[in-house]
């Protein structure tokens, strides 16, 4: 339920194609630019509203600031060369694009991925989710003013860095998941070192429960706020932790399971209405199902065995015609890569659908009519979008 | 064959000077040998008939410096210390007539035939000779034509064993 | 909103109480992890500058620069990366592909500078202070990009392979033909090595794309003779692949001669050309082999008129009569020798030279005359009783059974050397005896130990499984020949060691060690010689010779203007070292007949 | 440095079709609160028009070491992440690594911040906004250039929307190699910076002055949307 | 999928099928019948999500293919209809009505690859390049690298050698191939 409700019987009706026919020069309406830079959206997008008053009454988002033309220069790289710059697709979380384009690839030009390597990439997934979490917290405590979680959040991520670093050689682009398989097994004592990372994180979101969510300001300022109806989940193609606090249990890892998520028991986590409050709170509670997920995987990994398969001179590698759609539940809703092969060395296309193309763009302009400037940033945030995933 | 006609000759000899010049003499009938061989061998194989004519002639220079050494003997002695083993390689190759159009091969065998009469010449009038200045100058004769013999056997590895892969 | 949500906040003082995470020293206490992806390093002497990891780096970063101090030789490149740190982005594709794993990484990841140029090094030679870290990335062992093993080349097993002389080695399919080729890295270090200077990564990648007819353009560029290098070249190109370093390297000679097999024969000539207009000039060519037929094909493509006179019935020299038919069948020969025909080359066989055709005859109807007359006298060792009738030359042996002349086959026969020659001789008569008298009685001896072997490791192997005996160091003495007069076989010594530590030849025997080898019959493999008597006494006298051979400079002149040498006659131990011969003789020539032209 | 070339050098200026300009950056006539009518020209009212100037150094030496080592010790970073090397300067900000023990902190508008950090690639849109932070920044302030994509392209050395050399748009004082660098190496970059700045060599700004033209030209023929005066601070 | 295709195979006429998976299949279909089936997806059959909608420039045949992908969770399925359309005058019936997001996705391809949606909301505002002079730069006959060297300029200065010529001129450089 809106906290309030506002006629907007004195605004201007919409043209035809949705915009309102504001009239600046009317001194009513006043023109604001929200970013593109913004301590909490990891990336650039800014949203131009018109306000009157402190209420906004059309928003629109402008991307493209981050936009280098990745489908364009794939076109130009063989396969084996596409591997390193997918994962420079989004910064919070690159692994899913390196898991994305190897399943595709493999799944095209038929690569068997022998049993480790399964279980190896659902663990660098998981620990991805975890970090991409972390630096959603932080973006949205500091959308709301308390900048003590972002501290927090980023030293958990660090330390979360750290063990990627001893795993994959590379801390931020780890470019581990190669098409046929993982690099390198586990480093020795690697279990070890991931559990006291893990009690770490449980230690800094205990922290964050107490300061964050049971904290009478933010729940005064989130609760109600910029809320998603069940019924707006499909025609706006809402997916992952804002569909799921709407109460619709949408997660891929259930709906269509991949990689070793059979074998391992977890629950979508699910909230009653989704508001900005509820959906931070299904994304912390989606914390914790990783950290377990984590320690489900470390236990149940086959020790040794394989971790990659036999590939063909990447040099000369050619790839049957062919088209596919490879999907994931990365932190932020379903991500997929459709790629469409034409026999030649090189893709002939490649689209990646992330989460924030709805949830930036058609979702965002919805949400933000009616809302109070203060809580803009704090809304942007909290569908947790990421503008790269919009223009690649 | 040792005591042929040059063992004859030697066995009464007790004077280093003298038998130096007898054997620097057989050098210059080797050497007179293949110079005149020389025309009469076609050009293809002519350079080894020079070499081997070469060979000769540097034998012959060093028996003669010897013999004008004064400190010949301790220069002999300090010599046979190493003594050149004989490797009895070409021992097996039979003495071909040289006649009228002889191939390399046939030359080489003619020539190592000659230094394996020579070494055993030598190694036989060592043998016979009471140990003394004269015994170690047999021998350092010998060791010389064995060396000389080595090194023919070397060529004629190489001509004989090549071509072809 | 209830008081616990008041209050709760307020529980972040305790952090008041808990000791600092501060890192003291970020910029010394923090170095990278074990597998760390830091600055690169590489080893310069392992590299061979094959161009591989500039090819997978998809930022273009690498660069292959020549280095002072590194200098081009077989094998390497002398060039060596240099990394532009203004491009990389640390992906570690170009370790993974490193085909010498010399291309390593450090753990360190410091670099900082004003001047935007200075970040571009070549690792290994422009010295940085990572250079000695031990921590960083390497090639996870195991971890290929590319695939190390070769495609298995399907052969006769050895007991269906002795009753015939068919062809030993099928030949690759399609399929499997492709899937070698797509192992290549195309980095080009086989072109220097080849004699011929063959284009090889260029028809290997027509392989790839399966453009058959293409490849063979490629091939007959520069090797009308495809077909038998195809089979019989000693492939040096092999030894110096890059893929070679860790793994199997490309099977470039069987690559070669699968396309050659995917194009029809009648097709050969219109994909080469036909050769260009009639330029008047006339070359006699003396003998049809590799060498000589080599220098007509390009003559004959350059517009001359090239005239061969070859002793033997057919053309080929040693291929056909050195080289036995389950190595090298004489349908692969004539079809090469058919496309040099096709050029318009007239090919004259059964004309030796001597009485009816004499050198001199040569000089005055033709501008120019080639010898390539190839080394067809066998050596003998000339050891007591070799002058037997059934001592025979490996040579000439092998040119009976190749024109098909019937000879009795001994029931057990011995062979001296341990050349290709007499693994081909023992091997051929292996066969005969098996179809004759339905067991194989060989022996082979040879002066030299294994290690020392002349022969291919390949040829040996076969041999062995083919149920020949061999001897290594043996030092033949005598032929025995009992009081009737019949050989009854070879007395050989054991041979100690054969050269001394200079590498010349200095056997020792050990003649306690003295072993007979039971044969009615010796064959003698241990050299072959240039049958030069047939240059005529005048010519052999104004003609410069070089230790038994004729004296050459680069191109194949001799020191008379009118007369060039060129094949096994003069260098070269090999049918390709022939025909590179054979090029530089032609091009030689065709650019003294056409200054001839001008003056 | 490369040598400055004068805007001769060849940058050709790609034909623009004319734009629309924008309804905010049309003038328009306001009626102000006391009934006046007023029209406010935005272009011109919202900026103020004058091209840089190169300050000089201080009367004394000791007096100008005395600034340089003030403001070396207070690197006051914009917080204005251009490209993907941003989130390694996130750690910088925590207690782990902790960059204001060495004065560095981050500031969210241009006139607070003496240092601005292009922390990776820096596509067209994105320059336009640099290069606007960076004009409104005050003297005497440093850039900085962080990863392999601003020396040379880095992995979009082949992009249509990407700039490769930084030097050529953004006069710059120092590089950091990297993909992306480290926090730790992001703490030596700016312990160098300071070096450069105490030594008295931080002149980027001044060098942005004089060869204000040539910026301008490299600069407008990249980015075609320019509704916006030559120097805007 | 296969009861699926025939269920469609009776109600449209399809061009053909590929079945890529079990959960994924592929299937053609006329430009202007693309609208009845994607209604008819949606409504009857089950496939609310529009997953993504993107154009393949084949060139060669001188076409863009329109690829809509819509999911059926419920049945944990998805089908992808291709549409074959012109590549100069490339328009297309949009289906923003159908999807609102379908709006961002039409936009995009209109300044991507020049096609055009008429009536979709904002289509001809900028949306991710802004002052564009160039084609469309996701059409396969925008050369991106040529446009980068001709625009930014790379660092000079760099130069590569072959290994294999420069062998050649190092060890045999008289020699004819």
């Amino acid at each position: 339920m809106a906290l309030f409700e506002l006629d907007r019987s004195q605004y201007p009706e919409a043209k035809a194609d949705g915009s309102l026919d504001i009239d600046l020069a009317s001194g009513k309406y006043l023109k604001l630019w929200q970013g593109p830079q913004h301590p909490g959206i990891t990336g650039n997008m800014s949203v131009e509203l018109t306000v009157c008053g402190d209420e906004v009454v059309e928003g629109r988002t402008h991307v493209g600031y981050l936009h280098r033309g990745f489908e364009k220069l794939m076109e130009r790289r063989t396969f084996i060369q596409c591997f390193p710059i997918v994962c420079r697709i989004c910064v919070p979380e690159p692994d899913f694009n390196e898991y994305c384009y190897a399943a595709a690839v493999e799944e095209l030009a038929g690569l068997e991925v022998p049993e480790r390597a399964h279980w190896i990439r659902t663990l660098i997934l998981e620990m991805g989710r975890i970090n991409s979490y972390m630096m959603y917290l932080g973006g949205q405590a500091g959308s709301f003013g308390m900048g003590v979680i972002g501290q927090w959040a980023t030293y958990v991520r660090d330390l979360m860095l750290d063990r990627f670093e001893e795993m994959t050689g590379a801390r931020i682009y780890h470019m581990f998941i190669l098409p046929g398989g993982v690099r390198d097994g586990l480093p020795e004592g690697f279990a070890v070192r991931m559990e006291e990372t893990l009690r770490e994180v449980e230690r800094a979101l205990k922290d964050i429960n107490d300061v964050m969510y049971c904290n009478a300001v933010f729940k005064k300022r989130t609760v109600g706020v910029g809320v998603i109806t069940p019924e707006m989940i499909e025609p706006y193609g809402v997916t992952g932790p804002n569909a799921r606090a709407a109460g619709v249990a949408k997660d891929v890892r259930k709906d269509q399971p991949y990689l070793v998520y059979p074998e391992l028991d977890f629950e979508p986590v699910t909230g009653s209405v989704s508001d900005i409050y509820t959906r931070a709170d299904v994304r912390r509670r989606d914390v914790h199902v990783s950290i377990d997920l984590i320690r489900q995987i470390l236990q149940k990994m086959p020790k040794d065995g394989p971790v990659m398969t036999r590939l063909p001179n990447v040099l000369n590698w050619k790839i049957p015609e062919g088209e596919t759609y490879i999907r994931g539940e990365c932190s932020r809703g379903e991500y997929g890569y459709y790629l469409v092969t034409d026999g030649s060395g090189y893709p002939r296309r490649v689209n990646v659908r992330g989460p924030s193309y709805t949830h930036a763009m058609a979702l965002l302009e919805k949400l933000i009519v009616n809302a109070n400037i203060s809580d803009v940033a704090g809304l942007m945030v909290s569908l947790h979008t990421y503008p790269p995933e919009i223009e690649r | 064959m040792p005591e042929g006609r040059g063992y004859q000759r030697l066995k009464p000899l007790t004077n280093l000077q003298d038998i130096l010049d007898v054997a620097t003499e057989f050098e210059r009938t080797a050497r007179d040998f293949y110079k005149d061989l020389v025309p009469k061998v076609s050009k293809n194989i002519r350079y080894l008939v020079e070499e081997l004519a070469e060979e000769e002639q540097e034998h012959f220079d060093l028996f003669a410096d010897l013999a004008r050494r004064d400190d010949l003997g301790d220069l002999v002695r300090h010599e046979i210390e190493r003594p050149a083993s004989d490797r009895k390689f070409s021992d097996c190759v039979h003495l071909p007539d040289l006649g009228e159009n002889p191939d390399d091969q046939a030359v080489l065998q003619y020539a190592l035939m000659r230094e394996h009469a020579a070494m055993e010449q030598y190694t036989a009038l060592a043998e016979r000779t009471p140990p003394g200045p004269v015994h170690d100058l047999f021998l350092f004769l010998a060791n010389e034509e064995t060396k000389h013999k080595n090194e023919l056997e070397a060529i004629y590895y190489e001509i004989v064993h090549s071509g072809g892969v | 909103m209830t008081v616990q949500d008041v209050l709760s906040p307020f529980t972040a003082w305790k952090n008041l109480f808990r000791d600092p995470v501060t890192v003291r020293d970020p910029l010394t206490e923090r170095p990278g992890a074990a597998r760390y992806r830091g600055f690169h390093k590489n080893d310069v002497a392992e590299c061979i500058g094959c161009g591989t990891c500039e090819a997978i780096c998809q930022n273009a970063a690498i660069d292959m620069v020549p280095v002072d101090g590194i200098e081009t030789k077989e094998g390497d490149s002398g060039l060596r990366p240099q990394i532009d740190y203004g491009r990389c982005c640390w992906c570690a594709l170009c370790v993974d592909v490193c085909m010498t794993g010399s291309l390593t990484m450090s753990n360190e990841y410091t670099w900082i500078d004003s001047d935007p140029d200075a970040f571009r090094f070549v690792p290994g030679v422009d010295h940085k202070s990572w250079d000695d870290a031990e921590l960083g990335y390497h090639r996870p062992d195991g971890h290929r990009l590319t695939p190390p093993e070769r495609i298995v080349m399907r052969e006769m097993d050895p007991e269906r392979r002795i009753g015939n002389f068919e062809e030993i080695v099928d030949g690759y399919s399609v399929e499997e033909a492709r899937a070698e080729a797509e192992r290549c890295v195309a980095c080009g270090l086989c072109v220097a090595t080849c004699p011929a200077h063959m284009s090889i990564p260029d028809y290997i990648a027509t392989i790839r794309e399966g453009d058959y007819e293409a490849g063979l353009k490629l091939l007959y560029e520069t090797n009308p003779f495809s077909q038998v290098c195809g089979r019989v070249c000693t492939h040096k190109c092999e030894t110096v692949c890059a893929v070679h370093h860790e793994g199997d390297p490309i099977a470039i000679r069987w690559l070669k001669r699968h396309i050659t097999d995917q194009v029809d024969r009648d097709r050969y000539v219109d994909i080469i050309g036909r050769p260009a207009g009639e330029t008047g000039h006339k070359v006699a060519v003396v003998g049809a082999g590799p060498a000589g037929l080599t220098a007509a094909f390009d003559l004959a493509r350059m517009g001359h008129a090239v005239t061969v006179f070859e002793a033997r019935k057919h053309a080929g020299g040693m291929t056909r009569y050195g080289i036995p038919e389950y190595r090298l069948p004489y349908d692969a020969l004539d079809a090469d020798v058919d496309v040099i025909r096709a050029m318009g080359v007239d090919i004259k066989c059964d004309t030796p030279i001597g009485d009816k055709v004499t050198m001199t005859g040569l000089e005055k109807d033709f501008d120019t005359v080639l010898v390539a007359i190839g080394l067809h006298l066998g050596r003998s060792t000339r050891i007591p009783g070799s002058d037997h009738p059934k001592v025979a030359k490996a040579v000439d042996l092998l040119r009976a059974i190749t024109d098909g002349e019937t000879i009795d086959v001994p029931k057990t026969a011995v062979v001296i050397g341990g050349g290709n020659v007499a693994m081909d001789i023992a091997r051929s008569l292996a066969r005969l005896q098996k179809q004759i008298h339905g067991e194989v009685g060989m022996t082979v001896t040879a002066l030299e130990d294994f290690s020392h072997f002349l022969a291919d490791p390949e040829e040996v192997k076969e041999s062995f499984e083919e149920g020949i005996e061999i001897f290594d160091a043996r030092g033949p003495r005598e032929v025995l020949v009992d009081e009737v007069g019949n050989v009854t076989g070879l007395k050989t010594w054991k041979v100690v060691s054969i050269f001394d530590d200079k590498g010349r030849f200095a056997p020792t025997y050990d003649e306690g060690d003295e072993r007979i080898h039971v044969g009615t019959m010796v064959i003698e493999a241990i050299g072959q010689a240039a049958d030069v008597a047939l240059l005529g006494e005048a010519l052999t006298e104004k003609l410069e010779w070089n230790r038994g051979r004729i004296t050459v400079d680069a191109d194949g002149r001799t020191s008379e203007p009118w007369l060039w040498a060129a094949g096994d006659c003069v260098n070269g131990p090999d049918v390709v070292h022939a025909v590179a011969d054979g090029h530089r003789v032609a091009a030689s020539m065709d650019a003294v007949l056409k200054a001839k032209e001008l003056s | 440095m490369e040598a400055f070339v004068k805007p001769g050098e060849k940058n050709r200026l790609k034909e623009r079709p004319e734009r629309p300009v924008k309804q905010e950056l049309q003038p328009r006539v306001v009626k102000t609160p006391d009934g006046q009518e007023i029209t406010v020209e935005p272009l011109k009212d919202y900026y103020c028009e004058a091209p840089p100037r190169v300050h000089p150094p201080a009367y004394a030496k000791i007096v100008e070491d005395l600034f340089n080592w003030a403001r070396a010790e207070s690197l006051w970073i914009l917080g204005f992440g251009t490209g993907c090397g941003a989130i390694e300067m996130r750690p910088l900000m925590t207690p782990r690594f902790d960059a204001y023990r060495y004065g560095i902190q981050w500031r969210p508008t241009p006139r607070q911040a003496n240092l601005f950090v292009i922390s990776g690639y820096l596509s067209v849109k994105t320059l336009k906004r640099a290069i606007r932070s960076y004009e409104q920044m005050q003297n005497p302030k440093y850039v900085v250039g962080l990863g392999s994509c601003t020396i040379n392209g880095g992995m979009y050395w082949d992009s249509y929307n990407t700039i490769k050399r930084l030097d050529r748009y953004l006069p710059v004082d120092l590089y950091i190699t990297g993909c992306m660098p480290r926090p730790e190496a992001l703490l030596a970059g700016f312990l160098e910076l300071k070096k450069i700045i105490k030594a008295g060599k931080g002149e980027g700004a001044n060098r942005y002055a004089e060869n204000f033209d040539w910026y301008k030209a490299n600069q407008k023929q990249v980015i075609h949307d320019w509704d916006m005066p030559d120097y805007s601070w | 999928m296969k009861d699926l295709t025939d269920r469609l195979g009776t109600l449209f006429s399809l061009g053909d099928i590929t079945e890529k998976r079990d959960d994924l299949a592929f299937v053609s279909v006329a430009p202007d019948l693309l609208r009845a089936v994607i209604t008819h997806l949606r409504d009857v059959e089950g496939f609310t999500h529009l997953v993504l909608l993107t154009a393949v420039d084949w060139i060669e045949g001188g076409q863009f293919q329109l690829t809509y992908l819509v999911h059926n969770r419920t049945r944990a399925r998805d089908i992808g209809l291709r549409v074959f359309i012109d590549r100069e005058e490339a328009t297309m019936a949009g289906i923003h009505d159908l999807w609102p997001t379908a709006a961002t996705y039409q936009r995009e391809l209109k300044e991507m690859f020049g096609i055009d949606f008429p009536g979709s909301p904002r289509i001809d505002e900028e949306f991710i390049l802004e002052g564009w002079t160039d084609i469309p730069p996701y059409r396969r006959d925008f050369d991106t690298k040529k446009y980068a060297e001709e625009t930014y300029f790379h660092r000079p200065g760099r130069e590569t050698f072959d290994p294999a010529t420069h062998m050649k001129d190092k060890l045999y450089p008289g020699e004819a191939s």
